[in-house]
Order: C-alpha cells, then structure tokens, then sequence
C-alpha cells in the first residue's frame, strides 16, 4: 500500500511518501493511523490530533473511519485550505 | 465545456476569460494573494492526480445544476508573491443568474473539496494557514 | 476606487481586471451578445451624462454596502457583433462574498437604472428590444 | 426647455432632442406629455402606451406623475434593457 503525505502531516513524518504493508486486521483508515502511529516519533506527532487529520483513499476524500478494503493509495494530510 | 487545470505560471485571465465566451452571460472569481497581512510569499501545496479529479468532478456538477455552457477552475501552485493570483474560477450560461449562481458555488465548493494547502511565510516565520469553519459553512449551504 | 466607462471600443478584459485587484477577491461579470437567436447585430444607445451619472451611483452604493476595494462598470455602446461583450462588471474586496455579491448587484440594478437601450438587427428587420419582468424582479431583490 | 428622447420614442418623433415652452399650468411630466403630443403625429405615436414610457428629469429618473418645478431637460423613453 503506497500511502502519501501533505502539508504539515509531510513535514512532520519527514517523508512524502512510504510504501507499508499493514497486516490483514487493519481494516479503516483509523486503524491504520493508529498502525502508522507507532512507526516513528514524527508519525505520532503528525497523527496526534485527530480532528485535524483527513484522509483520502485512491484519491477520494473518505471519512477516517472509511474502509480500507483493497486501498492501493491512502492520502493523509490537515484539512484542506485551497481557493 | 469544462476546462481543469493546475498551473505553476502566472494565470492570464484574458486567455482564460476568452476560452469560457460562449455566448449569453460570464461569470469570474479570482483570488489574489493578500497583500495587507505581512505575508512575503505564499506556497501551494497540492495531490497530483486527485486534484484535477475533485476540479472536475466539482466543474461537472457545476455545469449540470446550472445548464453551463462552459465552466473553468485554474489554480497555482508553488511560491507566489502578494498580489498574485492564486485561483481562477469562470462560468458561462445562456442568462446571468446561473452563470452568477455557479461562479459562487465553484469557489465556495473548491475551498473544501480541493486538496490544497497554503503556507504562509513571513519573514523567517513558515506556517501552514488554518482551515475556516466559514469555508465549511459556505460550502454546505450548497448542499440540496 | 470606482471605474465607470461607456466604451465605443472593445471591451479589454485583461486590463480591466487588473485595474480592480486591490488584493483578496475579484469577481466579474460580463455579457455578451448572443449569437444563438439570428441576431446579426445589435446597436446600444444611451443617454449620455444620466448613464455615467446612474452607474456612478450603483458602483457608489456597492462600494459602500460591501466595503468595496474596487468596484468597476464598463458599458459598450454603438454596434456590436455576436459574442462581442456588451458590459463588464468587476468588484474587488478583502472576501469572496462580498465580492460576489457586490458583483450580481451590480449587474441586476444595472438591467434596470441605467439608460440603455438595446436594438436588434435580424436581416432586413430592426426592433427595440422589450424590457424583461424578470429584470425588475432581479433589481428589486436586492432593495434592503 | 430640454427634451431629449431616446429608442423608439426618439424614432417615432423623428429627432433626439428640441425646445420646448410650455404654459405655466403645465406642472407634471405627465402633464408635458399630454401637451407634447399634440404636437405632432409624430409624438402622439410615441406617447400613445404610457405604461410603456419613462422619464427622466434633469438626468435622474422619476415617476410620470413627478413634478416639473424648475426642469432644465426632461427625457423620454422606452424602459431600458442595458446590460
């Protein structure tokens, strides 16, 4: 699974992109924040509030508690601040 | 007819303006980098790929409601300056109220909808802006 | 800052834009004619000192009930060709909705306190176009 | 007096603008319309619909029924369809 970061949720894991292999019983994009979470001190503090994260999966935007069910790309990143 | 796209260059309205003529009624909104807060430059950050996705779903659905002829979303990204134009945004219709109406609906609805984010710099100070729950509540008042 | 022209000339969409960004938002409208309806040209006349005077007065009054930045009212008159911009309304203010506001105000009241008078051409016959309800429904929504 | 007509009440008349003195007792626009067209065949055509007829009193709008007092120009017209 590729998953892609932007905005401070990047700047924070340090990365743009990481390719992960969740095990099978991470089936939400919760779950797998909560996963990710525990990775690295950067991943904890980009995924440490909550409320301000929002996720995307192959591209559209989806509520976290969204299933992952065959996710090839999962987007996580604040809230959108665009126009 | 829809045109989408994201650009690293400066947006040249007459060309854009000129693309969406089809006859009846155009309307525009550009947003410009604020020039009055002290902020030096502006970055645009975005999603490859699911950006021009969310514009174009976002241009259909404006182009089916009000019966466009023609809509238009371009955005920046990258480094601008104050001044600048971040975003432009054009509709056309046979009468004035829909080509009006869209215009309003396109900007409210990027705000939210768009995988975009801005950071400020001012002097050596970097900050990604905050989103605004007005940006929310003007978007859902579209909501049929 | 308030721009009021009436314009033998084409209207210049790139420099009227950029002379209304004063930073934050720009809307604009523009009318064409319409080139769908057999009309081969129309001919705009106009009362000339009332029209300056009455659109002085509408962009004043936007100014003011929007805390414009910039307000700006372009009116082409003499002959014009199908797809030819007949007027140009822009405004510019710190917000989005003010702007876009200000900018379908503008454009209502326009249809319906200012002295024009549109005449079509088809072939052979010339008439005087009719003045629309709608257009005065339009204009009186806006009376506070 | 000023008279300046505009579309097709201009049209009907057969010219733009003339001079005009009409008697004291003339006090209204709708009164001046009444006299004007008498003038002419010309401008009893262009004042026959009155609910078709627009005024304007030194340059500012105004009802029929508004005063003359003092008028330097008085226009009249169809209703407008600028824009």
């Amino acid at each position: 699974m590729r998953l892609v970061y932007f905005a401070w949720v990047r700047e924070r894991i340090g990365v743009g992109e990481e390719e992960v292999d969740p095990p099978a019983e991470i089936a939400t994009v919760a779950a797998l924040v909560d996963w990710l979470a525990r990775r690295s001190a950067g991943h904890a503090a980009a995924f440490a509030d909550r409320d301000r994260l929002r996720a995307a999966v192959d591209q559209a935007f989806v509520p976290l508690d969204a299933p992952l069910a065959g996710a090839r790309e999962v987007a996580l990143f604040p809230p959108v601040t665009g126009g | 007819m829809i045109f989408v796209r994201i650009a690293s260059e400066p947006i040249d309205i007459a060309a854009e303006h000129a693309r969406i003529e089809q006859g009846g009624a155009v309307a525009t909104f550009t947003g410009l980098v604020r020039a009055d807060d002290g902020v030096e430059e502006l970055t645009l950050e975005h999603y490859p790929g699911a950006t021009e996705m969310a514009l174009t779903r976002l241009a259909e659905e404006a182009v089916a409601r009000w019966s466009l002829g023609a809509a238009s979303i371009v955005h920046r990204v990258g480094a601008m300056r104050p001044g600048e134009r971040i975003v432009f945004v054009g509709t056309c219709a046979p009468h004035r109220a829909a080509a009006l109406e869209a215009c309003a609906f396109l900007i409210d609805r990027l705000k939210t909808d768009a995988p975009f984010w801005k950071r400020e710099t001012r002097g050596a100070e970097a900050r990604w802006v905050n989103a605004r729950a007005s940006d929310q509540r003007a978007a859902e008042k579209w909501s049929r």
